[in-house]
């Protein structure tokens, strides 16, 4: 492998925070400027994913960096491997569309938006590619502290209290995450993941529980992220609040904690003796999500909370069906996670045009809610969006597709989702392996209710915006809105087209995350540049 | 360049305190003494102007004879306690004194001086309220500021 | 002889310090005004700084040096806040 | 304790023992002075106790026992002093100015109102600004 | 040495807990500030206390005798992002203070 | 062609017909969409009936497409007999309903949607038949749910339209997930999803434990899409859908997929108890009552919907007694109704075309204007009633044939003769009543359209060509029907087809008589109660007011609604307290139950090893925290010093503790925290302890719980640190640390080296979380809006402006400039100072404490002493701070930095360290990461400076109405 391709590993961290620093040099009435540097940097972030995701797929890549040239447990590494590539590219696609949908109106909105928006992609993408718990920490305050700004991007009392309120839970949450941290490194006296997958069969006694509480605690922030009940109840409100391309591109945000959960439960708990540490926490808090979210999504009047419900449903399905710990299972629930994020940031993208066409004036008083009160900020141009002949249509068919998606209903992915993860419990994948246990059952029942929930939501929601009250008035929609949203049902739709290869490099992912020993093996002996030995472990790393 | 050459010169003494004597430390020093009067240069503060800047080791003796003596003075006071009989009381003081950092000096004595306080000042009708704890005799204050303080003051200054 | 004294008076200095701290902390409770409590509070900074350079004596490095420097050059800017909120409503205007 | 400073000769241990007594015990001194005093003017005072002497005597202190320590002039602290001097009178002053407006604005009778308008007949005065 | 900083932790944990729970923002942000003073002695104290110790590197003095440097390092980080986000967690109570009126946390006042 | 081809096109052509479709969404295009629509039926029809010669005789038509192989679900299109059968009606139909559909609809309904819905709906449809994977099998039958929706509201402007397509999407979507766990359950039972294979495990499934699960769970499915009772409702409120639309799912498709599904698995599920039982049940019941239903009908198309209900009833009835013969009966009834079904919903539809009502109360008399149309209607109501030589009569023979034999020896047995028979005769009474209402009798007077006319001939066609099929099949079945029907039985039934005959004479047997006793008895019964009938509410007597759609609607309104709200609001909150409380009690338990399991027991602490003078320092921290939390309510300057208080603690305890670094940093911090914190307080609302004191009891107890769990969790927390502080160290990273950060990585300072080296990607992090923060800040203040109470200038400046304002020698701001006169000049002087001794901070941190973040704050502070010292005006009036421009160079300085060892080949961030021998000055230590550390510097100083000077801001900006430079902090 070249050289200039393994430095490509650190480069989705790079990208963002370069253009976010370059942005700050411009004034926030260079629009086309900013606009421009924001879009190159998610033009080259998909590259570098993309290639990313290429080359985890290739035996042999050597995906390990570390900073610093520092030898693994000692110096901070990042690690690519089909994991983090499979979370890169969800992620710098969603950060595409959702972009675009903002140079249509929102990033006027309010200042900085682009540069928060660049911080946030990095903060994602460094969260999942560190190999280093501490650092985890910083890049998960890295993207909270963008999200907290694009959160309450626009301003406007509701986005500012529900800010508050996001605000305060993830500071506790923080905090705990110091406290769960601090107490593996007192308890361990690491905090490289594979060397404290390395050290955690040798700890004992005391420090082995205290080990686990610092764990314990860890998990409490990730399933805060996560969004688990009753862990959750900021997320409907804060997701409901925001803009929505900054909701479309939050639908990720609740995935690092899934995508964290994942991580450590099968790298550090996955063997020894703390395995499967906290997995009745997961199957039952995931199906208590599953149920909180279902209800919500049954009794949300407002599309906005409609759709942040179905967020929980979605971190729901998944934590429980991580907690089940089934690899076909697992495999699934990553096709599930694609599947649900593309859906969910498409949902979130079309409720705001939906809506705009609710009210006539609809979308006139969200600018002028926008800018009230503000003596600085120059008038909005009131003609946002041309009358389209067939925006209805258009708008209807993707409300559908986002219906159907959430439902689960054929012929999009999220069926196909749906159908991997069931069969991997109860259908052929399990056939002849004696009783299926009851929490199973459980689990397929709530996915079924979930999936009915929505059907039935979402129709009534449909029904009301398309049928109802929004007859006579057209919204005034951009191409550059519509096309977006379109393009991440199209997603979709490739998605379920292409779910055989889609679903074997699920798989292939699983197998992977099952195996830590490679993964560990890889980081420990990730081979400095320029040292003539093998970086080997130092005086004092004692492994 | 060097718009304030005392205070250069004190930053850069201040620098190879911080950092002991080097070569290295002195030029180093220099550098960051220029730009840092550069800085206060921006804030265009009143530049005083220094008449017999000889002085000024007269006055600091002064002063620190005359803390010592009242840092005597008042911890008798406070270690006597309740049976010490001591009136506290304000006092104005007319003052002679404009130049802003003279009065500024006036002010620093006054207050680290145990015993007195800098109050308020009036620059209307150029005068001092302080607060003085054993006020025996106020002339006897005012005397003191006036005559052992703001005189010499006013000859370094003005 | 002389390394007790110093033993002895490093350790007397060292309580009074805190013994002072102490009553800086309770006027700083009992206020009753808010120019008291934060007379206090600058009264404690004080002290902890003479603490700090005691505790550089004690142990004989100057590396708690630039902790006290930073309270004795900054600590002020607190307390100038804190009188001026007190004076103006307002600490910036 | 304090292995690091047996080789300091008797004098330089002996005038470091004083000198940190003598700032240590002023500086409660003025501690106690602020506990106990009854008016908040007066308690003004007690702390500068320990901002004057009481710092100068402890910073006398290390600079004789890290200069006779490390053979060589140490005087840094010095600058410690000459901070803590200048800035002290800078809150003292805020502070008893704000507690003087809020006293005058309650209407406390105890402390002076305004100085007068007039400046005083004996003050020849030059023309502001000059 | 370890007891006594531990029931430090203890007590200022204490104190941001119950500050964090009740209604009034202003006591959210204090009991924030208290739990981060808190978690930043914790993350201190895992490393193992010892006095004198300095992490700083000294002709003769062995290094095994030094205090562990990695958790100041982090709390070092940690009070960084404290202070941060202390500063937007102020901000953001003074917007949703001007927003709604209130400074309660949810924005509205309690139905008494 | 080959075979495999035209599967694929069977399922792909509507499907792109139906894009196609949507891109003709002018109006004008209707004619056109029509003829496409119909082109791509007939097509469909063409290739299906190209396929017979491969299916004839139990042959069957196979094409495998992987789609995801791994876990059984691939595209498998298969045809068989039964399926060409069903293809067959399926495209037949569809191509008569589209040419029916060209006439019928009105010029204002935008026609291409119609067509488009209407192909993808028979796509869907010609799917469930062909599929040859189970799963496949439910994602078209999903499909068809999701088309008929858009079919059945089509007018969706009618209330009517959407209620009914919404109830018929949730029914048949309930079912459909049914389905779908139970075909998976049936893949878990068999161990593939394939249909051949599961058709072929018949007796391994059977003998499952968990049978009867995939059993119910299909069999929802089933039902509900066939609207067999207790799902019956959601079919009859379809009706409010477009004729055509009705005629088509009703007749030949959607109903139609339940009991295909039925049919299908007929050999892999029927023939148990369990079967028996629950299918006859539903069938029995949806039998008699969807006939008994049918005779109260108003509505022409309800009359016709419940009679499909009842049809649908009996053949589920049939396929429910689990003997080959009727399995025969149901295929070809299937095949009967879905003939004379369609033709009798066209005839409705041209009734209510002609005449705008379908309310069989106005109608009468239409013979006379429909002559035709009338004629037609009598021979396909007359095979609905399953009069002789109609293709009716034959398959219901077969029924009574069947109904008299005895199955499961059950009382099922025993009543079905007579239900039978009862049902038959409600059904010849409604089709009579049909047929006598509305042609016979006194012209009508009402009718909203007054002269009702034959419509277009071609509008006709349809149903002239359905009642031929009807007058074909009836007379000559074995000739007509016959060797398709037996290739379809082949097919479903294998070596147990059995023997039958079609035949419309068998002789004077049972059946006949039960069919002489339907018809007459039916005669009767209808001209017993033609009067009541033609007056009464629409809606069976009994039943009227217990209506199925009405019972559904309550229940979705309470169960998705009321309770999900209500749940909603109960099991979540939207405050903020009860979600810390939670994340303090998890953070608690999950720390504290290890300890407890694991019986850990705390060292007693020797009291001999406690400093003394640190324990006292520590009662003023704990003090000072305690007060804080007593005071931040009513006294918040009072709980800001004691938090001051409870800082300058933290930090002699980072001195005490060997950690020099932290002091300092932690010292500049406290500083700006406490300023940033005052700055906040003066928009925060006047807070007195007298007016709200009234404290209830409920809030006691709030205050009581929130103080136990304080207590529990700072208890916790105690225990939690001691423990891990009285642990040995583990054999820890630090000690690579402390050997190599002098000879690898050039500094001193082992903190700083793991800043600004070993871990310097967290610092790059961490500057980021600044950066962001900054800029939030200041994107949220420039929409600031103080509350009404505070927009005013304090109390204290008004006093004191009110003073100045008063005397006349005085000028506004005296006070202030007074006050602050001699202060200021000390802060000026004080500025180069601060800034010389942030310098000192940066430059030493490699090798003794500071380092780039505490000199960033101190920098920050020697700006905002300026700021304190004169005002916002008076410091911007002479520094200009550019705190962005400070924020972006010092981003890109730390990752340029970084990136600089790229070009030496080595990762980010490697930091390359030397002493530099320089002319006078000797060797200077030169390391890369002091770059690194000016970049964090020069961003801590612009965030800082940003986030305070935003805020400072506020107050200047409040005063300034809308002034050109308001806010624009970024500039000065």
């Amino acid at each position: 492998m070249s050289g200039w391709q393994h430095h490509l590993i650190i480069a989705p961290i790079l990208i963002p925070l370069a253009a976010g620093a370059l942005l700050l040099f411009f004034d926030e009435r260079e629009r086309v400027l900013k606009a421009m540097i924001s879009v190159v940097s998610c033009l080259a972030l998909a590259a570098v994913a993309f290639n990313l995701f290429r080359l985890a797929a290739t035996d042999g890549f050597d995906g390990v960096y570390l900073l610093g040239n520092w030898p693994a447990p000692f110096g901070i590494v990042l690690v690519v491997d089909r994991l983090s590539a499979l979370m890169l590219v969800l992620a710098s696609i969603l950060a595409i569309p959702t972009l675009v949908y903002a140079l249509a109106r929102w990033h006027t909105a309010g200042a900085h938006f682009h540069s928060l928006f660049q911080f946030l992609l990095m903060g994602l993408n460094g969260a999942f590619l560190t190999g280093d718990l501490f650092n985890l920490f910083v890049f998960f305050e890295v993207m909270l502290a963008a999200s907290y700004g694009l959160l309450m991007h626009g301003s406007g009392s509701m986005r500012v209290k529900a800010g508050l309120h996001y605000i305060a839970v993830n500071l506790a949450a923080a905090l705990c995450f110091l406290i769960g941290v601090s107490a593996i490194y007192g308890s361990a006296g690491t905090l490289n993941m594979a060397d404290l997958a390395l050290r955690i069969g040798e700890i004992e006694g005391e420090r082995r529980m205290l080990l686990e509480a610092g764990a314990g605690i860890l998990g409490v922030v990730f399933l805060i992220k996560a969004g688990m009940w009753p862990l959750n109840f900021w997320l409907p409100g804060a997701y409901s609040a925001a803009t929505a391309p900054v909701a479309g591109i939050f639908a990720i945000m609740s995935k690092v904690g899934i995508y964290v959960i994942l991580r450590l439960s099968l790298l550090v708990f996955g063997q020894g003796a703390s395995a499967g540490l906290g997995l009745n926490v997961l199957l039952y808090g995931g199906m208590a999500t599953i149920a909180f979210g279902t209800i919500g999504v049954l009794a949300s009047q407002a599309l906005g909370r409609l759709a942040s419900y179905s967020v929980l449903v979605s971190s729901g399905t998944l934590l429980a069906v991580l907690g089940l710990n089934n690899g076909v299972v697992t495999a699934g629930a990553l096709f599930y996670m694609v599947s649900s994020t593309l859906t969910i940031a498409a949902f979130f993208l079309l409720i705001e045009l939906v809506e705009r066409g609710q009210d006539a004036g609809a979308s006139v008083l969200a600018v002028t809610m926008e800018a009230y009160g503000d003596a600085d900020e120059e008038e909005e141009e009131v003609e946002v969006g041309v009358t389209m002949p067939g925006t209805i249509a258009v708008l209807g068919i993707c409300f559908a597709a986002c219906g159907i998606l959430l439902s689960g209903l054929p012929p999009l992915s999220g069926f196909v989702a749906k159908f991997a993860m069931l069969t991997g419990m109860i259908g052929t994948n399990v056939a002849g392996e004696g009783p299926i246990p009851a929490s199973v059952w459980w689990i397929v029942g709530l996915l079924i209710l979930s999936g009915l929930a929505a059907l039935i939501s979402m129709t009534r929601a449909g029904i009301r915006t398309f049928w109802a009250s929004m007859e006579g008035t057209v919204p005034r929609v951009l191409v550059m809105e519509m096309a977006p949203v379109m393009l991440l049902i199209a997603l979709t739709l490739a998605l379920t087209i292409q779910a055989g290869p889609a679903m074997r490099y699920m798989e292939a992912t699983v197998q992977t995350l099952q195996q830590p020993a490679a993964y560990i093996d890889a980081v420990i002996n990730a081979r400095r540049a320029g040292v003539a030995e093998a970086g080997g472990p130092g005086g004092g790393g004692g492994i | 360049m060097l718009p304030y050459p005392l205070l250069s010169a004190s930053l850069v003494l201040m620098w190879l305190a911080l950092n002991g004597f080097t070569l290295g430390h002195l030029i180093l020093g220099c550098i960051v003494s220029v730009f840092a009067s550069w800085g206060v240069a921006a804030l265009r503060p009143a530049k005083p102007r220094l008449r017999k800047w000889y002085l000024l080791p007269r006055l600091v003796g002064i002063v620190l004879y005359d803390i010592v003596r009242s840092n005597i003075a008042v911890a008798s006071i406070l270690v006597r306690g309740r049976k010490a009989s001591f009136k506290s009381g304000f006092m104005t003081v007319p003052l002679d004194l404009q130049d802003p950092t003279a009065l500024a000096v006036l002010s620093v004595i006054v207050t680290s001086t145990p015993g007195t306080a800098w109050l308020e000042y009036n620059s209307l009708s150029r005068t001092v309220l302080i607060h003085v704890l054993d006020l025996v005799e106020e002339e006897e204050w005012r005397r003191l500021i006036k005559g052992r303080y703001e005189a010499l003051l006013m000859e370094i200054f003005e | 002889m002389s390394h007790t004294i110093l033993v002895w008076s490093i350790t007397f200095s060292q309580a009074c310090l805190v013994l002072a701290m102490v009553l800086a902390a309770l006027r700083m409770s009992r206020g009753p005004r808010a120019q008291d409590r934060v007379l206090a509070l600058d009264t404690l900074y004080a002290c902890s700084m003479l603490l700090m350079m005691v505790f550089g004596i004690r142990t004989g490095k100057d590396l708690y040096f630039e902790a006290s420097l930073v309270i004795g050059m900054l600590g002020f800017v607190a307390t100038v806040a804190l009188a001026k909120f007190l004076m103006r409503g307002e600490v910036i205007e | 304790m304090m292995d690091h400073a047996r080789d300091l000769p008797a004098w330089a241990a002996i005038a470091v023992s004083v000198f940190l007594v003598i700032g240590s015990l002023l500086t409660l001194i003025g501690a106690v002075g602020f506990a106990r005093l009854p008016t908040f003017y007066e308690r003004i005072h007690a702390p500068t106790l320990g901002t004057s002497w009481g710092t100068g005597g402890i910073v006398m202190a290390s600079m004789i026992f890290f200069t006779v320590l490390g053979t060589r002039p140490v005087v840094h602290e010095i600058l410690v002093g000459i901070f803590v001097t200048v800035t002290t009178p800078v809150t003292l002053m805020l502070l008893a100015r704000a507690a003087l407006h809020r006293d005058r604005a309650e209407g406390n009778p105890q402390v002076p109102a305004e100085a007068p308008v007039e400046p005083p007949a004996d003050e020849g005065q030059p023309a502001p600004g000059e | 040495m370890e007891f006594v900083l531990s029931l430090g932790i203890g007590i200022m944990t204490g104190s941001g807990v119950w500050l964090i729970l009740r209604p009034r923002t202003y006591q959210v942000i204090i009991g924030l500030s208290l739990l981060s003073y808190a978690v930043n002695l914790f993350i201190f104290g895992v490393g193992g206390v010892k006095s004198n110790a300095a992490p700083l590197l000294e002709e003769g003095v062995p290094v095994s005798t030094m205090t562990d440097p990695v958790p100041h390092a982090l709390v070092l980080t940690a009070i960084v992002i404290g202070f941060a986000t202390t500063a937007l967690f102020l901000v953001v109570l003074l917007a949703a203070r001007g927003l709604t009126g209130t400074d309660h946390v949810d924005g509205r006042e309690q139905p008494k | 062609m080959t075979g495999e081809l035209i599967l694929v096109l069977l399922v792909c052509l509507p499907f792109a017909g139906s894009l196609a479709a949507t891109v003709l969404l002018r109006t004008d295009s209707r004619v056109l969409a029509a003829r496409m629509a119909g082109g791509v039926a007939f097509a469909c029809l063409v290739l299906t009936a190209m396929l017979y010669p491969a299916v004839r005789g139990g042959g069957r038509v196979r094409l495998d497409l992987e789609w995801l192989p791994q876990l059984g679900l691939d595209v498998t299109l298969r045809m068989d007999g039964f399926a060409w059968l069903f293809a067959m009606l399926v495209t037949g139909i569809g191509c008569l309903v589209v040419l029916y559909a060209r006439y019928y609809m009105s010029e204002e309904d935008p026609v291409p949607r119609f067509f488009s819905f209407l192909l993808a709906f028979m796509g869907s449809m010609l799917g469930i038949v062909l599929s040859g994977n189970i799963i496949l099998l439910s994602v078209f039958w999903e499909l068809t749910s999701i088309f008929s929706f858009l079919l059945i509201s089509y007018w969706h402007n009618n209330a009517a339209a959407r209620d009914g397509a919404r109830m018929a999407l949730t029914i048949t979507g309930i079912g459909g997930f049914c389905l779908l766990a139970g075909l998976l359950v049936l893949g878990h039972i068999v161990g593939s999803y394939d249909l051949d294979v599961v058709l072929a495990a018949g007796d391994k499934i059977k003998a499952h434990p968990l049978y009867l699960t995939a059993l119910v769970l299909i069999l929802i499915g089933a039902l509900t899409k066939s609207a067999q009772v207790p799902f019956h409702f959601w079919l009859p409120n379809a009706m409010a859908a477009p004729t055509p639309v009705s005629a088509y799912l009703h007749s030949a498709t959607m109903v139609k997929a339940g009991v295909f599904l039925l049919v299908r698995f007929w050999p892999a599920l029927s023939g148990t108890y369990e079967w028996f039982m629950l299918v006859g049940i539903a069938g029995i019941s949806t039998l008699l009552l969807g006939a008994y239903f049918a005779m109260f009908q108003q509505d022409l198309k309800g009359l016709l919907a419940y009679s499909t209900i009842s049809h649908l009833g009996l053949i589920t009835t049939l396929l429910s007694l689990g003997s080959p013969v009727a399995a025969v009966a149901a295929i070809f009834h299937m095949m009967n109704h879905a003939t004379f079904k369609a033709s009798l919903f066209m005839a409705a539809g041209i009734i209510d075309h002609e005449t705008g009502t379908r309310d069989m109360r106005r109608l009468s008399g239409l013979f006379k204007y429909l002559p035709i149309t009338g004629t037609l209607a009598m021979v396909a109501s007359a095979a609905m009633a399953g009069v002789p030589l109609l293709n009716g009569f034959i398959s219901k023979e077969m029924f009574f044939a069947e109904a008299v034999e005895t199955h499961a020896d059950s009382v099922l047995d025993r009543i079905l003769p007579y239900v039978a028979t009862l049902a038959g005769a409600f059904s010849v009474a409604y089709s009579i009543r049909f047929i006598h209402m509305v042609f016979f009798g006194p012209p009508p007077t009402d009718l909203p359209k007054p002269k009702p006319h034959e419509p277009p001939h071609w509008m006709r066609f349809p149903i002239e060509f359905l009642v031929l099929a009807c007058l074909v099949v009836g007379v000559i079945p074995s000739l007509s029907i016959g060797p398709f029907l037996h290739s379809a039985v082949l097919s479903v039934l294998g070596e147990r087809t059995p023997e039958y005959s079609l035949a419309v004479w068998h002789g004077i047997n049972t059946p006949l008589i039960m069919s002489m006793i339907a018809l007459l008895g039916g005669a009767a019964l209808y001209f017993v109660m033609k009067d009541y009938l033609a007056k009464c509410d629409d809606g069976p007597p009994l039943f009227r007011q217990l209506t199925g759609q009405r019972i559904f609607e309550r229940v979705l309104v309470t169960v998705s609604w009321k309770w999900a709200r209500w749940l909603e609001s109960n099991l979540g909150t939207r405050s903020l307290q009860p979600q810390l409380r939670l994340v303090a009690a998890a953070g608690l338990l999950v720390g504290v139950v290890p300890l407890y399991i694991a019986g850990f027991s705390p060292k007693a602490p020797v009291l001999g090893e406690v400093d003394p003078i640190f324990a006292v320092i520590w009662g003023i921290g704990a003090f000072c925290a305690l007060g804080a939390a007593y005071q931040a309510k009513y006294h918040r300057l009072a709980a800001l010093v004691l938090l001051g208080g409870a800082g300058i603690t933290t930090c002699i305890t980072f001195v005490w503790l060997s950690a020099p670094d932290l002091a300092i940093t932690q010292l500049v911090v406290e500083i700006v925290t406490t300023v940033l914190l005052l700055l906040g307080l003066r928009w925060l609302p006047k807070r007195s302890e007298k007016v709200d004191n009234a404290v209830t009891l409920a809030a006691r107890s709030r205050r009581f719980r929130d103080f136990l769990l304080a207590v529990s969790c700072g208890f916790g927390m105690f225990l939690f640190s001691y423990a891990i502080m009285k642990q040995p160290v583990p054999d820890a990273i630090a000690s690579y640390f402390l050997e190599k950060a002098y000879t690898e990585g050039g500094g001193r300072n082992v903190v700083n080296v793991i800043l600004v080296d070993f871990r310097g990607f967290d610092t790059m992090g961490e500057i980021a979380v600044l950066a962001i923060v900054a800029l939030t800040v200041f994107a949220l203040l420039r929409r600031f809006r103080p509350a009404p109470d505070s927009i005013e200038k304090p109390e204290q400046q008004r006093i004191q402006n009110a003073y100045d304002d008063e005397r006349p020698e005085r000028s506004a701001g005296d006070t202030v400039r007074d006050y602050l006169l001699v202060p200021s000049v000390i802060m000026q002087w004080m500025f180069p100072v601060v800034i010389t001794f942030s310098i000192y901070l940066l430059l030493r941190g490699h090798d003794l404490p500071g380092g780039g973040f505490a000199g960033g704050v101190t920098m920050a502070i020697a700006f905002l002493l300026q700021y304190l010292a004169g005002g916002v005006r008076w410091a911007e009036d002479r520094i200009r701070i550019l705190p962005l421009r400070w924020m972006g160079f010092g981003l890109l300085m730390a990752a340029a930095t970084g990136m600089g060892a790229w070009f030496l080949g080595y990762p980010f961030l490697t930091t390359y360290s030397q002493y530099v021998a320089l002319p006078f000055i000797g060797k200077v230590p030169a390391a890369t990461a002091l770059f690194f550390d000016i970049g964090v510097f020069a961003l801590v100083v612009g965030a800082t400076v940003l986030i305070l000077i935003a805020l400072a801001h506020q107050s200047v900006r409040m005063h300034r109405v809308r002034s050109p430079e308001a806010g624009k902090a970024e500039e000065t």
